[in-house]
């Protein structure tokens, strides 16, 4: 037992210092690329620290954005910057602006906010249970099993719902922003056409998995539409391109099917129940289900769309 | 047993911590990709490892995603941020 | 020193290593890179307390907040990525300007 | 301990030793074809003798087939990604380096 539990700091231990440092080489690299690539291994190290600290859903979360989202879009977007400036221009642009002065004191800045808030920290309860108690005690009504998803789609379901609204209008700014997406030129090649026909329904697979394993262990219709988003990324990079026909109103559609699911449901159980989101215990569970579904299929193409970029037109737009 | 699957994971975090050096060195682009790969890897053996020691099954899952998602990361390099012109000084 | 504690520590070396990189830094896409650690960083500290239940399980309402916190900073950062090539397209850097300067 | 154990316990440390092997390979080796080369070692065989090790304790059959899983994705993209990078590198003129 002894040796678990320094084994148990020592890994703790590493990963806190490994973060930190790999934090600080990504935010002081000069070279832009490789500063996005530290970005990326500590995103893998948070889904560990995740780990450590008993939330495997927020793991499953990071592990499918950190792994494959965050890193494909801040990649293509490197790419198309370098395309539009010139590469060498933003080095001695940026060391140029700040005076050494300025920086001790901005250092000083930091290392004060560091030390209030590390005091604030060490100086709370060592024990709180939080709202964990009033979790446990209405468990039973939710129509689920795993408290995470019991507070995602029950007892919190209003944020959950201004969620959806906010990765709506994040799409709606990138829409109204950039111009028609652009491809890239050279052919995707077998491999990885093959790579992308045995993954992509390999991930629709594990989201649906993780969907439906949500009402009871970790997962939820978050972690599924991530999944969902970065098949979208996988079948985008292969350059698979729908139908026109799809990128009109089934899209929109798509795109709107999980906040107007929750408003749906929202209104017809303020009709019955008098209350806005206030599910009947015995129908919770399935309700939820829908919920969900609707949510992770928004989700999931959302997510995608953003990495598209601008907005994809049908062919009646053209015209 | 619990006390081998840890200790086999603090190794593999401090492997982690050596590959570094390739990612911070380069000297190419694609160096630095190939570094990250193997963090993805390495994340792998260390979330099942940890799966067995913590008894936990759902970390089995996240050590499913980042299987399924290490190559994605990989394709958007190569398919979008690898410069057609080799700058790289070898 | 407990293991939240401790992961609570680091979350706040985060903010605070992130806080310096933001200021200083002007590019914008390292401005986004900063932000991003900065949100791992608050994400960290909520997660980490949340484990001070003894014990039994952690507190759940963190963790379901920090899951829909990861998605939508993907997705902000995703618009902040969409503004800063607008940006760099219009003006030719990916900066903003800087009147007191020049 | 029983028998399985300590056959379980060879199998994940020579798994370890091989993610240490592709971890000097990437540090050592002088170009990046001779790196793809040792990372694909600890991504094939590292994870496999590991999955194998943890196979044999597994409490069910559920968990020794998604640990199987895992290992068989990691093996698929790893293959393809280092295909992607090889003949990308290839493409773009990196040299191959020689003596």
């Amino acid at each position: 037992m002894e040796a678990l539990t320094l084994l148990g700091w020592m890994f703790d231990g590493l990963l806190g210092l490994g973060l930190l440092w790999v934090a600080w080489r990504a935010l002081t690299s000069p070279d832009l690329f490789r500063a996005i690539v530290l970005f990326i291994a500590f995103g893998l190290l948070m889904a560990l620290a995740w780990v450590r600290l008993e939330a495997p859903d927020v793991a499953l979360a990071e592990a499918a954005i950190g792994a494959g989202l965050t890193g494909a879009l801040l990649l293509a977007a490197f790419a198309k910057l370098s395309s539009i400036t010139a590469s060498g221009d933003e080095k001695q642009a940026d060391s140029a602006r700040i005076y050494s002065h300025q920086l001790y004191w901005i250092a000083a800045v930091a290392l004060l906010v560091a030390a209030g808030l590390g005091y604030v920290i060490l100086s709370l309860p060592p024990y709180a249970a939080g709202l964990s108690v009033e979790v446990a005690a209405n468990l039973q009504t939710s129509g689920v099993s795993h408290p995470v998803t019991a507070v995602l789609l029950n007892f919190r379901g209003y944020d959950t719902l201004l969620e959806m609204v906010v990765l709506l209008v994040a799409l709606l700014g990138v829409w109204s922003l950039g111009g028609p997406a652009i491809g890239r030129g050279s052919a995707p090649g077998p491999v990885l056409d093959m790579m992308a026909r045995v993954l992509v329904p390999l991930l629709i697979m594990v989201a649906a998995y993780l969907l439906w394993v949500g009402a009871h262990a970790p997962g939820g219709a978050f972690q599924a539409g991530a999944v969902l988003g970065a098949a979208g990324v996988l079948l985008l990079l292969a350059d698979w391109r729908p139908r026109a026909g799809l990128m009109g109103w089934p899209l929109r559609l798509m795109l709107v099917a999980g906040p107007a699911a929750f408003v749906v449901m929202a209104a017809l159980l303020y009709m019955v129940e008098g209350r806005l989101l206030a599910f009947p215990p015995a129908q919770a569970g399935m309700l939820i289900l829908m919920l969900e579904t609707a949510a992770t299929v928004s989700i999931g193409v959302t997510l995608a769309a953003l990495f598209l970029g601008g907005r994809p037109q049908s062919d009646k737009e053209h015209t | 047993m619990q006390t081998l699957y840890l200790a086999l994971a603090v190794f593999l975090l401090l492997n982690l911590g050596a590959g570094m050096w390739r990612v911070l060195r380069g000297p190419s682009a694609a160096d630095r990709m190939l570094a990250a790969q193997l963090f993805g890897t390495t994340a792998v053996a260390v979330l099942v490892l940890l799966g067995q020691a913590m008894e936990s099954t759902a970390l089995l899952d996240v050590a499913l995603l980042f299987a399924l998602l290490a190559a994605v990361t990989a394709v958007a390099f190569v398919r979008r941020a690898w410069p057609e012109t080799n700058n790289d000084v070898d | 020193m407990s293991t939240s504690l401790l992961y609570a520590l680091v979350g706040i070396g985060l903010f605070s290593l992130s806080l310096y990189g933001l200021i200083v830094h002007s590019h914008l896409l390292r401005k986004i890179l900063a932000l991003n650690i900065m949100g791992s960083g608050i994400f960290l500290v909520l997660v980490a307390l949340a484990g001070r239940t003894g014990e039994a399980p952690p507190d759940a309402v963190p963790h379901a907040m920090v899951i829909t916190g990861i998605v939508v900073a993907v997705s902000a950062t995703a618009l902040a990525l969409t503004l800063m090539l607008k940006l760099a397209a219009e003006t030719g850097r990916a900066e903003l300007p800087d009147e007191g300067r020049e | 301990m029983m028998l399985i154990d300590y056959l379980s316990a060879v199998l994940l440390i020579a798994g370890a030793v091989f993610f240490l092997a592709g971890t000097v390979g990437l540090l050592r080796f002088s170009d990046v074809y001779m790196r793809l080369h040792a990372l694909t070692k600890a991504d094939n065989v590292g994870l496999g003798l590991m999955t194998a090790g943890l196979v044999m304790q597994a409490e069910s059959w559920a968990v020794a087939g998604k640990l199987l899983l895992i290992w068989l994705l990691v093996l698929l993209a790893g293959a393809g990604v280092a295909h992607l990078i090889a003949s990308g590198a290839l493409k773009r003129g990196i040299r191959v380096w020689k003596r």
